[in-house]
């Protein structure tokens, strides 16, 4: 009953990403050669993307619960309440490969597919943030993917109606080969009308929404399919285009329906597809599912089987349907202009049965697609702690006003409002704060209650020390949202890596998770979704281990957020937090130095929640005026940052003695902000801060409309500014580098 | 003010328009479907709002333009009625011909998401009584084209009859180079159409309503609105 | 029958993304281009076998909705 | 000397624009369109007058700038 076309040959399994003995283990759980299709099946099941075989030991590792938590990792999207009935769904995602191959389809189409993650949830979308990086910005493709990948992010986000309010822009020479794209997605929705994945009920019609499927991004399948496909066509590009148009249309009647009540699970088709999205249903409800291939929508000729459970085609949504509201759910499709389908029904048999043209070309047992998977215990090296670096021998070839201007107009440092300029970031008429701040903070619905939004990570920390780094990554998101006055609930993590297969890269994953998982545990900070990217590397160099975390804090009155301009003149400017005078890894250390080196700066967890608590606290009773957290480049970068946003300059005071002037102005201590406070209530907040444990120092005032140093010439914000927003739109012009 | 907001497939400045409109005028607008062939009885003003009208492909605004709604819209035009169109509404009536011109990609062939300043060039219209001539206003653009295009003879009609209603200016109010942002011939940002009752926008006041949010410069706009309707009752 | 819509800019209308490749030409070290403007083509598939019912279907196409007259021309070739 | 590149979209490749334009057509009430695909056309006019030089610099220019050749076609005619 089962062809079995052509043989499955030890190449055609290799070709379908499958390993002998995982080969083997398919043999023994359907005790018979499987079919092409039901091999492309596995291949689609097994894979690392969705199989997370690799990391699947180590992310169990991660916190996943608190009080707010409504539905952690394991659906679309991660699901946390905010209250008043409010529950905010939120996802980030990678899209590093094909943003590489083609930037602007990759980047366009990684935003289309986190998007549907959060509105197959029932939530519509209210914000976007990317997280990128790319290589040495000398290195000749480099341009061109910050260019395709800015303009499709954009393209999509724009068209699809969601403003994209933040994210972070990097370089360096390790991304050369393999830049980084990841999305994310934050939605609101109402607590109780959530949606799931998990199918109910026997003999319910399993319905095909949105747009029609073609052989999009059918790889490692490209030899099986020249076998198969229509024989005299060229060579099919892998590359998926998104078509924004679509998912605004299907996002809104998704909504519709959901509202309606038609609705009894859902699961939008991401990567294989159709495969993935059938198998979910069934197995996460303990049900079969039977497909009839024939009534898939498709928009080619001649496809296969094999290529309608492999397609990749975007803006395509599987559900479970209530039978009686069949005809209403595709009445609202048909009034949006969509594809509405029946392609199949749920089953007691809990078998994922595939019928195309008459017969069955695949008849597998679910649950053990997805349950059975194998699962690895990589072998992983830990990386050696680096050395600390003493800040008393490192030469400062610089004044440290000198050192600033030239740290400014890094690629690292500088303004990304060319990026952010290019994505729609007022649309919905909610942001409150814009890209250039800490955190974006939107207003939920009506006000007054707030959501703060943010992505970190450094991956040179991470590079030096994967558990200080995966630690440092955390608690920058979280210092991101304390410094806008926001309470942080819960992240969602994007780790992306090289190759697992080798034990150091694997030792910089457990090292990272390791971390993550103890930095989130110490904030009460869980992790509700997240994605994994491994394999980023090219002849085996791999990128730097890059462990994104995207930050979800909420505020009561939004109006109450800090933003980090300076307010007004003559206030009294507060460090908060120790300052060691941290070089190792340092920007400073790198840039000015030329040295790439030492142990990253140690993450004391501790303080951080003591010091972000302070901050939030006086944000909230109005004490603090301004606020910054403090990152890359240092006290003397953030104080810059500070001194642009308003075009109020600052004099400050000489560095402490103990402190090496150029490691107290540039190291990267963590757990620091800058505060303003006004001038009548410094003493008060100092008193406050000693009270509470945490160190606080005076810097100086805000003043004038320069930055100045004891003994160096004024540095005018005009200037600094210049060089700040000047490099990225130079650069683009193809003017320097 | 009764108005009505037409809704277009892959529009999303929508529910935008609507707050903004509800916040002002104190009722809600009516949402218009692009199938349906009537406006509601009584409209006032009717809005076509900002976003990506099918995916803005082939042109912008082009196939919405030709959709069963415009032709009711181009019969209250027709009559008096005061039709506004803003972003992607503003390249719909162009495309639909209630308005001059056309608006082609941004010069910088770029996506623009800033705050811009606007110069209100008059203010005896139905649109900017709500406004002073001359006043500068900030409101948000966002938009990949919206560089107004029309033939030199078009312009100097338009200047010549004082439809252009609004210019990007510096935040003093002289026109230049650099705040103009996406390359508009004369630096146009706002047109009417010969009757005066037909304005096309290209930037958002409809962003800029809320003292809250931090700027109420773009009220003016709906403000002036209902006090016309006001006025006429 | 195959068939092709060409829509071009007409003369005088600005075209901000043809002046653009330009400069990107040049700078990719493709000599001696002094002008480039950039238009659309429509590769559209008909159902009918008549050669002048098909073209005149097709510029009812164009001019209702491919073009945009006030800024653009068209030309119709019907294939085979 | 002028010269035209038209750039198409590889067979299979979704084409959303040529999707929505069929769409619109068929409520526009133009009828026998059975599908359409959106491309290109660069329309370049040259300084030199070697037809073979001319068309070597523009499969360049193709290649690496009017035409993403993961996605599309591209095809190159010197008229004159
Ligand atoms: N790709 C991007 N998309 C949107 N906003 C961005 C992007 N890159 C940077 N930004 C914005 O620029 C500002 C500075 O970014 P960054 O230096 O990474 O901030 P921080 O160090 O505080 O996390 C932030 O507001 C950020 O949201
Ligand atoms: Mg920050």
């Amino acid at each position: 009953m089962i062809p079995n076309e052509p043989k499955i040959s030890p190449e055609l399994v290799a070709e379908h990403g499958l390993t002998p003995e995982e080969y083997q283990r398919i043999l023994t759980l359907i005790g018979r050669e499987p079919t092409l299709t039901e091999l492309g099946i596995f291949s689609a099941m097994w894979n690392e993307h969705c199989s997370y075989k690799s990391s699947k030991v180590h992310l169990r590792t991660l916190p996943t619960e608190a009080p707010w938590v409504i539905q952690g990792p394991g659906e679309n999207a991660g699901v946390i309440s905010i209250g008043d009935g409010l529950a905010v769904v939120f996802k980030m995602e990678s899209h590093n490969h094909p943003s590489y191959i083609e930037p602007y389809q990759g980047a366009a189409t990684g935003v289309g597919g986190i998007l549907r993650d959060v509105f197959t949830m029932g939530a519509r979308p209210i914000a976007c943030l990317n997280s990128l990086r790319f290589g040495d910005p000398a290195h000749p493709k480099t341009r061109h993917l910050v260019a395709g990948v800015v303009a499709g992010i954009g393209g999509y986000g724009n068209s699809f109606g969601v403003p994209t309010v933040g994210g972070s822009v990097g370089f360096h020479t390790r991304y050369d080969g393999n830049c980084l794209v990841n999305a994310m997605a934050v939605g609101l929705a109402e607590e109780d009308k959530i949606f799931y994945a998990k199918a109910t009920g026997v003999g319910h019609p399993i319905v095909y929404l949105g747009s029609k499927t073609g052989r999009d991004g059918i790889h490692g399948a490209t030899m099986a399919s020249a076998e198969f496909g229509a024989g005299t066509e060229e060579k099919r590009p892998t590359v998926q285009v998104g078509d924004p148009f679509s998912e605004k249309l299907l996002l809104e009647a998704c909504l519709e329906i959901m509202a309606a009540g038609c609705v009894i699970a859902i699961q939008d088709m991401g990567a294989a597809g159709l495969t993935c999205s059938a198998v979910e249903m069934g197995a996460k409800g303990d049900l079969g599912v039977t497909l009839d291939l024939d009534k898939v929508p498709v928009r080619e000729t001649g496809m296969t089987a094999y290529e309608m459970m492999l397609s990749e085609s975007q803006e395509r949504m599987l559900m479970v349907l209530r039978p009686e509201k069949e005809a209403e759910a595709e009445a609202i499709f048909r009034k949006w202009g969509l594809d509405f389908a029946v392609v199949g029904e749920t089953t007691d048999t809990k078998r994922f049965v595939v019928r195309w043209q008459g017969e069955s070309v695949a008849d597998l047992p679910i649950k053990e697609l997805g349950d059975e998977a194998p699962v690895y215990q990589r072998p992983f090296t830990q990386t050696p702690k680096p050395p600390r670096v003493n800040p008393k021998e490192i030469k400062h070839p610089l004044k440290i006003s000198e050192a600033l201007e030239q740290m400014i107009a890094l690629p690292d440092l500088c303004s990304k409002r060319w990026v952010w300029e290019q994505y729609d970031h007022v649309i919905l008429g909610n942001t409150f704060q814009r890209p250039g701040g800490d955190a974006a903070v939107l207003r939920v619905n009506d006000g007054p209650k707030g959501l703060a939004l943010t992505t970190d990570v450094t991956p040179r920390y991470c590079e030096a020390d994967p558990f200080e780094g995966g630690k440092q990554a955390v608690a920058e998101a979280w210092r991101n949202l304390a410094a806008v006055g926001a309470r942080p609930l819960a992240v969602t993590d994007n780790l992306n890596f090289g190759n697992p297969e080798r034990p150091e890269i694997m030792g910089q994953f457990v090292g990272a998770i390791h971390g993550i998982a103890q930095a989130c545990k110490a904030l009460d900070f869980p992790v509700v979704s997240g994605n994994v990217s491994l394999y980023n590397e090219t002849n085996g160099r791999a990128i730097l281990p890059t462990p994104t975390i995207g930050g979800v804090g909420v505020l009561d009155d939004f109006t109450k957020s800090a933003s980090l301009a300076f307010k007004a003149a003559e206030e009294i400017i507060l460090l908060i937090g120790e300052t060691q005078g941290w070089l190792g890894q340092s920007l400073y250390l790198r840039d000015v130095c030329g040295r790439e080196e030492g142990a990253p700066p140690p993450v004391d967890l501790a303080a951080e929640r003591r010091n972000g608590d302070l901050v939030r606290a006086l944000i909230g009773e109005g004490i603090a005026t301004a606020v910054h957290d403090i990152s890359d480049g240092g006290l003397m970068v953030a104080l810059a940052e500070m001194a642009m946003a308003s075009g109020i300059g600052a004099r400050l005071y000489a560095a402490p003695i103990a402190v090496e002037p150029h490691a107290f102005w540039f190291g990267e201590d963590q757990a620091r902000y800058v505060v303003t406070v006004r001038a009548a209530d410094a003493e008060a907040t100092i008193a406050r801060a000693k009270a509470a444990g945490v160190p606080v120092r005076r810097v100086g005032s805000t003043a004038g409309n320069a930055l100045t140093l004891p003994g160096e010439a004024p540095i005018l914000l005009k200037q600094l500014r210049d060089r700040f927003e000047g490099w990225l739109p130079a650069y683009m012009a193809g003017e320097v580098i | 003010m009764r108005a009505a907001v037409v809704v277009f497939p892959g529009i999303n400045r929508e529910r935008d328009m609507a707050r903004a409109l509800t916040l002002i005028a104190g009722r809600a607008p009516t949402m218009v479907w692009h199938a349906d062939t009537a406006l509601p009885e009584g409209t006032d003003l009717v809005v076509l709002p900002g976003g990506f009208s099918y995916g803005d492909y082939l042109r912008c605004g082009a196939i919405a333009s030709r959709a069963p709604i415009m032709e009711a819209v181009r019969d209250h035009a027709e009559k008096g009625g005061l039709v506004l169109g803003v972003c992607n509404g503003f390249q719909i009536l162009c495309e639909a011909g209630l308005l001059p011109g056309a608006l082609l990609r941004n010069a910088g062939l770029k996506f623009i998401c800033r705050d811009v300043h606007l110069r209100v060039e008059r203010s005896d219209t139905p649109f900017t009584r709500g406004y002073n001539a001359g006043q500068v206003i900030r409101v948000p653009t966002a938009h990949g084209e919206g560089n107004y295009f029309a033939s030199p003879e078009t312009l100097a009609e338009l200047e010549a009859e004082g439809r252009v209603l609004f210019r990007y200016t510096d935040a003093e109010g002289q026109v230049a180079e650099r705040a103009n942002v996406n390359g508009a011939s004369n630096a146009i940002a706002g047109v009417l159409s010969q009757k005066h009752n037909v304005l096309g926008l290209m930037p958002h006041p409809e962003n800029h309503v809320e003292t809250i949010m931090g700027s109420t410069d773009g009220r003016g706009l709906f403000a002036g609105l209902v006090d016309h309707f006001v006025q006429a009752a | 029958m195959k068939a092709r819509v060409t829509v071009t800019l007409k003369p005088g209308v600005l075209d901000p993304q043809g002046k653009a490749i330009e400069g990107a030409l040049k700078s990719l070290g493709v000599t001696g281009v002094a002008s480039v403007r950039q238009g659309k083509v429509f590769d559209i598939e008909i159902d009918s076998v008549d050669a002048a019912r098909a073209e005149a279907a097709l510029k009812a196409a164009a001019d209702k909705l491919l073009a945009n007259v006030i800024i653009e021309n068209y030309q119709v070739e019907v294939l085979r």
